[in-house]
């Protein structure tokens, strides 16, 4: 209980990401991206990664400058080409990018499956549609359903608005978005918040993400930053 | 939106669609909103009627956009638009929320689409080629909301047909579309096939049926679509 | 958001259960069971009732009455003979009751599978065991797994510590137990509270159960009543 | 508690074999306690390690028995005895509490065994006949906690074995037992077989080889487990 997970700047704690990690990526829109380490993430060597995430970036900022620097060879994302994607578009249409898009709620289960020891799950969604392409598919109560597997990372960057010094986590209004269920699904998750309390001062049916689901926990430098996701 | 000049004088805009779509709703109905068209149905539900609208990025109880300089970055919905929330709302991530839809919790899911099959097939993601459109949440809330209500122009803007026999985009989901409301029609998918079950003002069923590849049925002569003064 | 699901008594809440009902039970230990709600089922007329609940009673009050009067067909529970379910045992070992003896965790996940609309799925919980007996194996990442399928109820009878009239949940300490997934996982949940109170009083970070899980509230009559399960 | 007086005398008392187990926990790590001597052990973990008790029925962060008339009725653990709570505790369900176990978030579950194999086999549910125990959460734990230790006295009161070849009772979960703790010996299994560590004090590996059915192999002499003068 008395493990003291703060680390002192964004840039500590994301420096030993490797090369080559599968990250789980935290937030929907404009909300809950974990933007400082996203800017850190910009000044890592790290390269080859795979991201896992709603959108393949927005705009110039954020994801999309990952991308830019070509640090980034997989996407995996359930909406790929919208408009404001355009780094992504490019890279893609290039050649120089890979992309795995799954329906929303797959990628929310697969992640979940991943946390939570489920080694495969029939779900209806996706059948007879591009989704399950290439996919088991099996008829359960005369609805037809399609195999899905859980979806790791090695790391997992999300974003909460507060946390204790323990890694209990909370979230607020539509910012949690995929950062709970990312946060159960890679065996390092690294957390950008807006405020670190002492333990206890989250109650503990309060708690959104239980501290055991949290190896490092960073306040944002800038909190002011915006990208979209 | 049909190139035919009849068809587009009578046509609805699609503040008109929205309301008429807002009055099909049942009151008490947990409706999610698409992007869109489906986003101003939600300006034409009366508060009393008990209509709750959930966002698959984790709210139940989404309220009006607020006013300029009230928005707040932590509450937005689907579309990426700032909201605020009404009395009883709630909070919660991606997994809970699609637990919710493919767990049959959501009434009704509205839709944009592309193209409506005759057995209600739905295809709205993307159309044939590389880079092009995303899958979002649209598969997940096609197969798990109990009704889908898609909404589109009945026609291309070259005059090519959207209500087919067979949708030949990528599909969303199969057997999923319940109500269609275009801007000259809605119809209503039945084991029997599709129903038209109203017109647009200054229109005729056998007008709906030029521009539509299936068969549509009638159940009695097909009611009015109105339109209002308003754009 | 206007709908009040707010009955006035346990006896109106619970009166429309049909003979022959699947019930889905909360409560673990002393914490979390529907008190009022077992105490008005007793006076109820339903018989043949499955119930899927932790523990197969204990004692002779809560669920072990509704067993001597003999209205439950089968139980469906984590763990059948603890040496204070003894109302069950003697009823199972004279044959008059049925039993479905599952891994907690499995029972949970089924309960989730239920409410979250996944068609099956594939754990490591009971391989081989007599929990994985004529089920469906199979290997995934070179682990041996059993296939299980989802637990649906007809009726939820839940027990959470606060509602608003619009149906929010929120729990205390370890008393949420099987309640909040058991209001998933039916299509009428019936939630006795110890406090109701207005729409908006709960944050929208805090609700533990959304509405839209709960068709009817009711404040418990006497709070002071205990069983366990 | 064997039959056999030499083994009797040397036996560990349940808050002796707690004490070890507890000692053998590393620092920080989360761990489940079952019913029986695992309840005991958080009594011998200080505070400083940072160890984390959590329970299958929703808390991480349990803390030690309240004062007698301070319990609170919402607050038990998997044994339904009344807790506190420490500081960084969290509650939640059952169904999250468990993909925490399943999901392998458990460093260590201590568990009551009623036999043990020499694969790490675990039994320790029911024994065979119409009517008995239950299985609880003792499947998940074992199944999905990282680490199973188990506890367990080496012999049935009537001198029966319980490290066994195979065991006779229905299984809990299939090689998961990675140390043993016995009221006469701590085995650890490895990929070689299981491997003698500590034997109580006043007997030799022999007389624990006596009353175990599988080879037990030593890495050098075995260490010692102390009993205390309390009971």
């Amino acid at each position: 209980m008395t493990s003291d997970k703060v680390y002192p700047s964004s840039k500590a704690a994301i420096a030993d990401i490797p090369d080559g990690a599968t990250i789980l990526l935290g937030g929907f829109g404009g909300a809950g991206i974990p933007e400082n380490l996203l800017v850190a993430m910009a000044d890592h060597p790290a390269r080859d990664l795979t991201v896992v995430t709603n959108h393949a970036g927005f705009g110039e900022r954020g994801l999309a400058v990952l991308l830019r620097q070509r640090k980034v060879r997989k996407i995996i994302c359930s909406y790929a080409f919208h408009r404001s994607a355009f780094v992504f578009r490019e890279l893609f249409l290039e050649g120089k990018i890979e992309l795995e898009q799954l329906p929303q709620g797959t990628m929310a289960e697969r992640i979940r499956a991943a946390g939570a020891g489920i080694a495969a799950f029939y779900t209806p969604t996706g059948v007879g549609t591009q989704a399950a392409e290439g996919k088991e598919t099996r008829t359960i109560n005369g609805r037809e359903t399609v195999l899905e597997h859980p979806l790791a990372g090695d790391v997992a960057i999300i974003k909460a608005h507060r946390a204790d010094s323990t890694g209990n986590l909370t979230y607020r209004g539509t910012a949690a978005n995929f950062n709970p269920v990312m946060a159960t699904a890679a065996p390092l998750t690294i957390v950008e918040v807006e405020e670190i309390v002492d333990p206890g001062v989250i109650a503990p049916e309060s708690v959104h993400t239980p501290s055991i689901y949290v190896q490092r926990v960073v306040r944002g430098e800038d909190l002011g930053l915006r990208s979209e996701t | 939106m049909a190139s035919d000049p009849k068809l587009e004088n009578c046509a609805l805009k699609p503040a008109d669609i929205a309301r008429r779509v807002a009055a099909e709703l049942p009151d008490g109905a947990v409706v999610n909103l698409g992007i869109g068209i489906p986003t101003l149905v939600g300006n034409y539900v009366e508060a009393g009627r008990g209509v709750m609208f959930m966002a698959e990025n984790g709210i139940i109880g989404a309220g009006p956009r607020p006013e300029p300089g009230e928005e707040d970055k932590d509450y937005i919905n689907a579309s990426r638009e700032p909201i605020t929330t009404l009395p009883g709302a709630s909070v919660f991530g991606h997994a809970d929320a699609f637990a919710m839809i493919r767990g049959g919790h959501i009434d009704i899911a509205i839709m944009g689409a592309l193209q409506v099959s005759a057995q209600g097939d739905l295809a709205n993601w993307t159309v044939p080629g590389l880079g092009k459109g995303g899958i979002g949440g649209a598969m997940d809330l096609a197969a798990g909301a109990r009704e889908v209500y898609a909404i589109m122009t009945h026609t291309m803007k070259d005059g090519g047909l959207k209500l087919l026999e067979d949708c030949t985009y990528p599909l969303t989901a199969r057997q999923v579309v319940t109500k269609l409301f275009t801007d000259i029609a809605f119809i209503e998918f039945t084991p029997d096939g599709p129903i038209l079950r109203e017109v647009a003002e200054g229109l005729t069923a056998d007008d709906v049926q030029a521009v539509s590849e299936p068969r549509l049925h009638t159940n009695g002569p097909p009611g009015a679509l109105t339109r209002e003064e308003t754009p």
